[in-house]
């Protein structure tokens, strides 16, 4: 086996260790962190949502659901005069 | 007057195209073709297809580097994706500037919620190593020209993440550059395509049915202090993989932070918007018949594709292990995820989720582990640029 | 301290003003009137006539070029006109993002329905070279000192296209730069008052009031495709006119395909604008008195009023042309508007038109000599560029 | 005549002939092009619509004008209380 | 491979972590504590924090210098902040380009309607000067390390505006630029805690309880014509300003002027977002363990709270005496506001106002004062530059 | 007394004195052009309006608080249905 292939196997060896390594030490800490800040700040918690795809435009739609309703129903109106 | 206008012959694209350049044209229109006719990650092909047409016109000067005189006057000025190539890709800022705004459009919440999906994350960009190890051999025994930091620039292809696979690609292989990216968001582009007879060959259609615990609310001061933490961790761990997972983390902490509405707008919009464009046309500029038409990027397309399958299934099966020892139920398709191509991967597993249960949403469950990929695939980046470069 | 004193009075531009100077900061300042109480082109003249002020501030160093010690380290910076002007006016990158901007905001559609009017964008060119004989003549009788590129810089003003003037006054005649860009954005917006009078001599009531048949659909598909050929005859017959004609069509190609909206979008807005500002402060950086306070820019100014006449002039005549071999009739005033100086010039012929004949709406007819003028200017830069060039 | 006006007049008669040269293979390009898409793909014609003038702002009026109808009657009837 | 493996080891953060790094790790953090918890400047405190963090990674780079072979290629890229601090900081263009925007979104009438507020600007600049003495007298008694450059760095501070005292320190004292960055965001935070004991110090509770007259209506041509004037006051009397009044009028005037929406936009929108980001990444990267983590730091902390405390001071008395001459009563809290930090210090005037008289407004009669104290210092920063630099 | 603190109050003196004229010549210059301006364009006066904080987000409140009121009486009148 030449040294081209057997740094080959090492970077696969290292690479997948130290993701691995890297990603369980971030579930220990993000754990931590989390029982952390519920203790400490047990308030503002809140549903996750729906995360915005990354390519998707950040125009979110504000208006209060209420408010569109109370839209239709002024349209609706319209509409039968 | 006739001698200009044989000048002006001369001159013309007619007269001086070479063959390689008339089917990289070609190639450049197959990119728009598919980024506008099939949709395929239109906000890079498109300029990057573009850019491949521009570069390839001969006479028209876009990759000329510009000439000083003595005196440091300019002589001629340079072309466009001179500047841009130069100024933005081969230093790294693009890519980063990139990876900032994708942080900023970033919600970890679903991560948070249950991090033990980080370990899909993980699993997943075996995909990037074993084909690190297809190149190699592919090199070691002469079928292909392919250097160690080819290979890993090859490899990262598998990591389904292009501003990271632009980065390392810069930096380790600047040659293959152009067919790297092409080849990355091409897969991403075919993910709904390329994952789910994968997903499904992996798994029963009982495992595919599963129905998982709804996910805890996640607190804003969670995902503030996250991106902190990450950053704390690589400075601590791996400072090659900084760059990208501390631009990253930047981002998200400006949007999550919510005191800077003002700048993660610009992050998520302008800023992001103009870079992409600038990016794509940058690539598109690699994109030139010596670089790309050749035995080795058959290799860098067929390796590209061998990286997403193997890291798709390797995400499966490492979910299946984790439902075994789990207290609660993971549906091993969300493993799928975990080679990022956020949000694409994900919206498969939801999709190859209610085939098999029409009540069963796995979106919010598969996006744990699609942006668990995404810093996987930048850890995964540092340990190559640590090992090759160092 | 007496001795501080004196050089700080030393250090005031009242002191150190020269005459010169002083003449040049009227000029920026009737540049901002202008722009403001008379509406002329604000979004450039504002900024041109701010850098025109701000360049000839004596001893503020606005076009300072910075020091550099034999290591590298900079030991005194440079002023921000310089960064400007160096890094996107003398490259050549600001004219090609407001290009591709422009592009993005171009509907071709008028155009495409009804291709004849090319024709008309091209006989509108006329005035371009007809000014360049001019200038060649001023120059060989040695009363300017005109040499061929400078001629030819001088000629691209009545190609009534502001992005396309700067591209070549850069490339071939920087030091007119200044005296080109204001000739022709203050020119374009006189198309009102320049056009109206050469375009009633040369028509006679009945063809003003010329009604022309309504414009066919044109398909989205269309509108697509057409950018890419543009780009590919480019790339064939005239690489010298790639970069302009390829970043226009970009942008065109970013509209049209409706897929890349948020690019679109940034090319259009954010990125134009902030491109534009420094554009025109890079442009006033070169309006010094030493480039601008002589004979030579009495003949651009001149030159450039008979280049915007001229085209305005053989544009009516070839549509007057075109009318009489056409099936359907061609009102000869939207010949006028082959000068391009989009929408102005569409604009002023439908006015036009409505005097003769109150139901006469040109405007949708006027667009396609109007964008088609676009195409004409950079076709003909670049055959200046390759000819005076190469 | 002196070179400079020769090789002016010479720039005049390659330029003006290149720009009728490239804009009439344009004509014949865009008509053939447009011939066959109309040809392939005859489905979504739309009218010509007015070109944005490049100065002018991208924002455009995205207000369903019955939405706008409905809200002067919300005020109409608001006024009139 | 086993050397690999120590290679890793070698290239973590936590083998080569220098104590220094750490301790400016978490000066960082505190700056992002302090940004998102407590609301201090957060637009430029929280880059800046991340900044702090990102360059004390070891062995990340993000402030390598590349590295080019004798031919000129690229062989080891720069780190993100190497780009952005040389490109942006060091040349100038960031803080201009900032004050350009704070321009666009400055409004003057307040002023223009009693433009007497100019002296409160004026006198406030006191604490600027004072300091120079306090820093001036630590460095001539071989306390710290001041030179005439730093003394000057650091008196500008007192001028309570972010990008002038960055321009001027980059210019002055680049050693110093973090550490005198970090103390003018913090003490413009602090404004509402730092500025009212002093204010009750100075004043009694009638003179608290002034109420001023209604303010003229000023006309849109003033508002126009003003920035003009104060461009060629800059002009004629101190050159030195006119990089820094010049591109403040410049953004003034786009808006004011009504015909460039679109560029006045962006400028106070996208171009102020993106600059404010890199600019905060830029100033970071100069909180590292050398610059920061020594006795001068804390020189300049005390130094930069007495100049805001004199600056203060010296803005209400010159109210009171001004109170003393005018024939229209004026309350002497708006005198604090002459430090500039706008618009904190005027909002502070008005509460504290508010505290005496519960009918008393005074915010907009502190507008005035608030934006001359930007003028003020400005020209302040001229003259140190002129003075310090020629 | 040693150089650097001469210079520094020769810098003290110079920069304060510097500041006080340049503003009281710009008090003059400012004053004088409001006069000249009032007089040669007497027309549009307007009040003095809050000055947007440079930190502040540019996104006004544009809607006419007229709408608004009609906006809440549509709702109203909907939630009472
Ligand atoms: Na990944
Ligand atoms: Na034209
Ligand atoms: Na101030």
């Amino acid at each position: 086996m030449n040294e081209l292939v057997s740094e080959g196997i090492g970077l696969m060896v290292l690479g997948m260790g130290f993701v691995f390594l890297f990603l369980i030490v971030l579930i220990f800490a993000t754990s931590y962190m989390s029982t952390l800040v519920n203790k400490l700040f047990p308030e503002v918690a809140q549903p996750a949502t729906p995360a915005k795809a990354p390519s998707a435009s950040a125009a979110a739609n504000t208006v209060d659901p209420q408010i569109i309703a109370a839209i239709s129903a002024a349209i609706h109106q319209h509409r039968n005069r | 007057m006739e001698e200009k206008l044989l000048n002006l012959y001369h001159d013309t694209g007619i007269y001086q195209l070479e063959f390689g350049q008339a089917v990289m044209m070609c190639v450049g229109l197959l990119l728009v073709y598919l980024a506008i006719k099939k949709g395929f990650e239109p906000l890079l092909l498109l300029p990057i297809g573009i850019g491949a047409i521009l570069v390839n016109i001969p006479g028209a000067g876009f990759m000329a580097a510009p000439v000083y005189d003595a005196a440091g006057h300019m002589v001629s000025p340079g072309g466009l994706q001179y500047y841009i190539y130069h100024g933005g890709i081969e230093t790294g800022l693009f890519p980063l500037l990139i990876f900032m705004g994708v942080g900023a459009m970033t919600d970890f919440g679903p991560m948070l919620a249950n991090p033990k999906t980080l370990l899909l994350g993980a699993a997943a960009q075996f995909g990037i190593f074993a084909t690190v190890i297809g190149a190699v051999l592919l090199g070691a025994y002469g079928i292909m020209d392919f250097t160690l930091a080819d290979a890993a620039a090859i490899g990262i292809i598998g990591g389904a993440d292009g501003p990271t696979a632009i980065f390392v690609a810069s930096r380790l292989a600047p040659d293959l550059l152009g067919a790297i990216a092409v080849a990355a968001y091409s897969y991403m582009a075919l993910v709904p395509l390329i994952q789910p007879p994968i997903m499904k060959a992996l798994t029963s259609n009982e495992e595919r049915a599963i129905k998982m615990v709804q996910l805890r609310p996640v607190s804003k001061t969670e995902k503030i202090i996250f991106p902190i933490v990450v950053t704390l961790l690589a400075a601590a761990f791996l400072p090659s993989a900084a760059p990208l997972l501390g631009m990253f983390c930047f981002g998200n902490l400006m949007k999550e932070s919510g005191v800077v509405d003002r700048l993660s707008d610009t992050a998520q919009n302008a800023l992001i918007n103009t870079v992409t464009i600038f990016l794509g046309l940058g690539v598109g500029s690699k994109l030139s018949s010596e670089a790309f038409l050749n035995i080795e990027t058959l290799g860098i397309l067929s390796l590209g594709l061998v990286a997403f399958s193997i890291g798709t299934a390797t995400g499966v099966l490492m979910a299946k292990m984790l439902n075994k020892v789990s207290e609660h139920p993971i549906n091993p398709l969300i493993g799928a995820a975990g080679v990022s191509a956020v949000p694409m991967a994900a919206r498969v597993a939801n999709k190859v989720g209610l085939e098999a249960n029409k009540q069963n949403f796995l979106l919010m469950h598969a996006m744990g582990p699609n942006v668990a990929g995404v810093i996987g695939s930048a850890v995964a980046a540092g340990v190559m640029l640590s090992y090759v470069g160092g």
